[in-house]
């Protein structure tokens, strides 16, 4: 793919988040919508276009932590927020970047992750985990070596502690699961088709209440083993 | 190609020697000892023979055709022997030296011409840093571990020392035997996987058991498995888990130690059966190895005692077994044969109903496995120790069922595992069993580790057929994932 | 008042036989063979003598004290019996039979008319449902178990299977022994925590090991668990988890089987070691009455090759031990007494440096111990095999080894555990470091428990000190908790 | 306690939530500020008077799943919205309740579930639990024997595996230790001195931002064993 072939070109150790979901899409992982912006009036109209609430983030390959770099503000619900917001990241940010992102928000009380790594054993390895506390306090992530199939995929969210979150949940509705089986066969093909990728982050990967699954935030790390 | 070596009918030992402290001494002696049935040819240019054999002065000058070198030498004299044995169109080197890989930078350069030299050579590698190869079907044993016992589990293990603890294992409990040891070492030319698709299309081996410290070709051997797992149980336990093993794992045999997350997964993925607790790594392969899978993940418990029993019955439910209800029929029956204060529910306890007559167990054991809901029995508690504890004269019905309830898992096609106080007394009722291949055992963690390993190979084997895209899969894009 | 029952210098036998199948029988026998230091009587009205012992009519027509009574006749002849013994101030009653609590509502009342019976006589209950108790002091053995090794271990068991798997083990594997074994059957009179009082102020027991299906006054136990357990250790498995095992404990013997996370908070809380897997039990039992206590939760492993301690260290760090590094004065001091390729850094492996010389294992050990940074010492591999698996000659730098190793413990106050692969060999290199009650075990998951448990009840006497308020408010409230 | 003798009195199972809140208040466990109230116009001058948002509850001590019973209004900004949720909670309810409880909302990321069980082996324990998914997925909870001291209370809340939770966690303060450990050891205090209370549950008590730690909701079973 072409943006991956310009990075390495240019010796970049990672993709944007922009670049990034731009990967996972060709897959057909459903990432937000979003349009890269240059300027504070250009991410009002996108914003307008979009529709409310949005969100605005700093994009560069080099910004892989970006909340704590104070370059995200969230939910944003007007053309007033989107200025303060727009104006306020400019400001705190020192390095260069490749503009800003003007995002749809999306809302869900249940997230996920999901990744790949290379294990020097077994190469390209997926993993699913309950995004959250799940994740961060309970270690719930399971693991398969790349490629698999639908039934594999299916077991693997079958496998998680949380799976019941996955089912109805808290008057929310079941997890698609058709798309959360796409995006882990999807993320192996990536894997299996791009030795030049070493790792792929998606998080989160939100659930709606509706059920409807979107990557929110994406990191593909170049690097050939 | 790995047929002519690991089935090698003549060996040449290069290190040949005279002194009794020497591996080129004690492996000539074992081979005789044993009776290996192959040809040996010492090779040694200081002497003029071994153990009354005529030494040769170097590999060459052998007037026979030899199938695998044993090279007893140093490191440093290995790539210019290789270069000796590719010219004598020998078709294998088992290399015992350590010194390479394991110890850094300069072993690694020394490994790396070894292996370019065998390569040349046309010569394949065991090891190195191996403690060497057993065929049990020829007695060729190149290792010197005694009394290994002959049956059907190959053992593919990367430390010498744990080889030694399977196999004096095997030995002391009386349980089954060995097809092969192999001891892959430095894993630097022969591969985990090219030793196991040897063994899958090995007759006599009935299981496949490893240890395994970190290997080079997952992706390989993960495809072999699957397509072993199929025919025939892989049992395996990887060492080096916590960071600290790791570093031991390193100095050892200079391996990789992935993240056990990524290994369990992969190996469960391909129908191993995988192991954290070493006690079990033999009792399990023995298990897997005799006994019919469990289809149904339903198990039923016999027990001539109460403690026994709850214990069984908790473990199996940890390992989220179900112990199904016996139907009405059964329990009509059993209370037919047993006294009032029996237990007929699962577990069943025979409460006193086998103190005078202890062929009521086979009675029982054929009752119980008659009920569809069950798919699997343990026996638990005292059997083959009736005669020893009671009266003499009850080791003759506890022989009788033996003999049936060996018969039964045949007949029935359900396995039956027996854990028994007295299963190290080796009583003839415990050693009938054993001749029937029924794995007995004093331990009841063991022995319920056994028989979750059945239900989970049963699990696997019921569900992988419905997974073929994974191997269509595997084969179309595993160039592409290098 | 329990050391009269539990010490009694006179047994009557209530239901004594010349029928060798009926327990009546047997019991005197077993006094006889195992050489009571007390008087026996047999009552039976019906016989004049059974093994050559006359018999009285009734227990009130002994002419002499009498201190127990085992009762050996069904359920229904129990209350006018233990009337009898009021009146002969017997102090206590071993009741066989069942048929009580255990078997529904009539059973259950008949008990409650047994206890209340013996209330009023002022006789105390062992049992009923029990297989009886052994006190190995003065041979007083009413249960029959043969040659049940005589040491420190005090065991209290709610299953006689289990007790006969105890004891069975310590016999087999030539560990240490026990004091007494008391089975508490149905717990009716007499209850855990009297005997648990008992057992602390005997000065040869030195840890207590019980199997508890269910207790009737949980929190008195916990009380006496907890001034125990400042002492001397109690090891103790719950069984009945478990739905299905609840089931089956509750049929048994009718206990009340509680929540496992409240048992196991409850019974950590009082320094109770709570263990889970039955293999364990009594070598964790033995360990720690033999050892003394990791403090610092550091542990170093001296190996003789990679496997074992690859696998001993993932099992340590799996217990959440910390394996230190070793001091430079360490390292050096073992790198001038072992070989080149031997790893300095824990694990220590002597990589070949005890091949030709195990002394060498004391050495290392002695060195490594002396780290301020290792709380104790967990030897893994081939100690006690040199001499039968190298050469004969090895056995004697070995038993030297072991004489060192094992008095080791006491001059550094630090533990060593031993895995060997010939362990069941008993060598005398084995034997030796038994007989200075270092734990020898062939299974490196059972060593590893122990050393786990060493650092567990190390962590619980330095901590428990500052938790004096809890024994303060449990005297303090414990009426008003009921 | 008079409001436990007159429910034992009554017959009554358990005691209402306010009832059980004043249990717990009596012995020193924070509660909510709230008021039991028997009208509308009440209810709106309660609110008026504690201060938005606040939360209506029916109150009665046979209600034990009363947001099941759809009798319970979240979140209540403003008279109009008091009235509107007085009024709906009445239409809803087709049993006698003791009136409706206006309460303080209490807002937090954090959540305890604490509770109190007797033990056929061993009596009064106390439960400690993280909540939320922390439970009802992963089953983090730990218990003891009652009576204990604040060392083990302490070292209840550190068994926790999300123990780090309490700590500083996303830009929230420290969990206010000491009010926890004595809520558990009241527990025990409880439990000791009222046999007549088989059960108790607090759920949830609710960690604010600050650290600030209620019981937000709570019951108390009777029933002498």
């Amino acid at each position: 793919m072409e943006i991956i072939q310009t990075a390495l070109e240019e010796g970049l150790p990672a993709l944007s988040e922009h670049q990034s979901k731009k990967v996972l899409e060709a897959f057909g992982i459903p990432t937000t919508r979003e349009t890269l912006v240059h300027g504070c009036k250009e991410a009002v109209v996108t914003a307008e276009t979009m529709g409310y609430p949005v969100v605005l983030k700093a994009c560069a390959a080099h910004l892989m932590h970006k909340s704590e770099k104070n370059c995200v503000r969230l939910n944003l619900t007007g053309p007033d927020q989107v200025r303060d917001a727009y104006d306020s990241i400019m400001d705190s940010i020192d390095v260069e970047i490749d503009g800003i992102l003007v995002q749809e928000a999306i809302h869900g009380q249940r997230e996920l992750i999901m990744g790949m790594t290379r294990d020097p054993q077994f190469g390209a390895c997926i993993m699913l985990g309950m995004g959250g506390i799940a994740t961060e306090i309970f270690k719930d992530s399971v693991f398969r070596v790349a490629p698999f199939d639908r039934g594999e995929a299916t077991d693997m969210a079958r496998e998680l502690k949380a799976a019941a979150m996955l089912g109805r949940f808290r008057g929310q509705a079941r997890a698609d699961m058709d798309t959360i089986c796409n995006c882990l066969m999807a993320l192996a093909a990536i894997a299996l088709d791009h030795p030049e990728i070493s790792e792929i982050d998606i998080n989160p990967l939100i659930i709606d209440p509706q059920g409807k699954v979107t990557a929110v935030d994406a990191l593909v790390v170049l690097g050939n083993r | 190609m790995l047929d002519k070596i690991l089935n090698a009918r003549s060996v040449a030992i290069i290190g040949a020697s005279k002194n009794p402290t020497k591996r080129g001494y004690q492996a000539i002696k074992t081979l005789l000892e044993d009776g290996y049935e192959g040809k040996i040819f010492p090779v040694n240019p200081r002497e003029d023979s071994v153990l009354g054999i005529p030494c040769y002065d170097s590999i060459t000058s052998i007037d026979q055709e030899v199938d695998l070198a044993l090279i007893t030498t140093p490191a440093k004299t290995i790539p210019a022997l290789l270069k000796e044995c590719g010219e004598k169109k020998v078709a294998g080197a088992v290399i015992v030296a350590g010194g390479f890989r394991e110890l850094g930078t300069e072993g690694k350069a020394l490994e790396a011409l070894v292996v370019e030299t065998a390569k040349e050579s046309g010569v394949r590698i065991i090891g190195p840093n191996t403690s060497g190869m057993i065929n049990m079907k020829s007695n060729m044993n190149l290792v010197g571990i005694k009394n290994a016992p002959r049956g059907g589990i190959a053992l593919i293990c990367q430390s010498g020392n744990m080889a030694l603890t399977l196999i004096t294992e095997a030995m002391i409990r009386k349980h089954e035997g060995f097809t092969y040891y192999i001891g892959v070492g430095n894993e630097a030319d022969i591969k985990f996987h090219e030793y196991l698709e040897f063994l899958r299309n090995d007759p006599e081996t009935k299981s496949i058991l490893m240890y395994v410290e970190g290997m080079s070709q997952g992706r390989k051997f993960l495809q072999q498995a699957y397509e072993t797992t199929k025919k025939k149980p892989i049992v395996l336990l990887k060492s080096g888990r916590s960071a600290t093993g790791k570093r031991s794992a390193g100095s050892h045999t200079g391996s990789l130690a992935g993240m056990s997350e990524v290994a369990n997964a992969a190996y469960g993925r391909a129908g191993i059966t995988v192991i954290e607790n070493s006690d079990e790594l033999f009792p399990v392969a023995q298990t897997l190895s005799s006994q019919p899978s469990i289809k149904n993940n339903q198990v039923a418990i016999l027990a001539d005692g109460g403690g026994h029993a709850t214990i069984g019955a908790d473990l199996l439910s940890d390992y989220g077994i179900g112990l199904p209800e016996l139907s009405e029929t059964t329990r009509a029956k059993l209370r037919a044969i047993l006294p009032a204060a029996a237990s007929v529910v699962n577990p069943v306890d025979v409460a006193g109903g086998t103190d005078s007559n202890p062929a009521i167990f086979a009675d029982c054991a054929n009752i119980i496995l008659k009920d569809p809901n069950v798919g699997g029995l343990l026996i638990v508690g005292l059997f083959g120790g009736y005669g020893i504890r009671f009266a003499e004269s009850l080791a003759i019905p506890e022989e009788d069922a033996a003999h049936r309830i060996g018969k039964m898992v045949k007949q029935k096609n359900k396995p039956i595992v027996v854990h028994s106080l007295y299963s190290s007394y080796n009583s003839h009722p415990i050693e009938l069993l054993r001749y029937y291949n029924i794995p007995v055992h004093d331990s009841l963690d063991i022995t319920c580790k056994c028989i979750a390993s059945l239900c989970q190979y049963g699990d696997y084997l019921k569900s992988y057929h419905a997974k073929t895209n994974f191997v269509f899969n595997w084969g179309f894009r595993a160039k592409k994932a290098g």
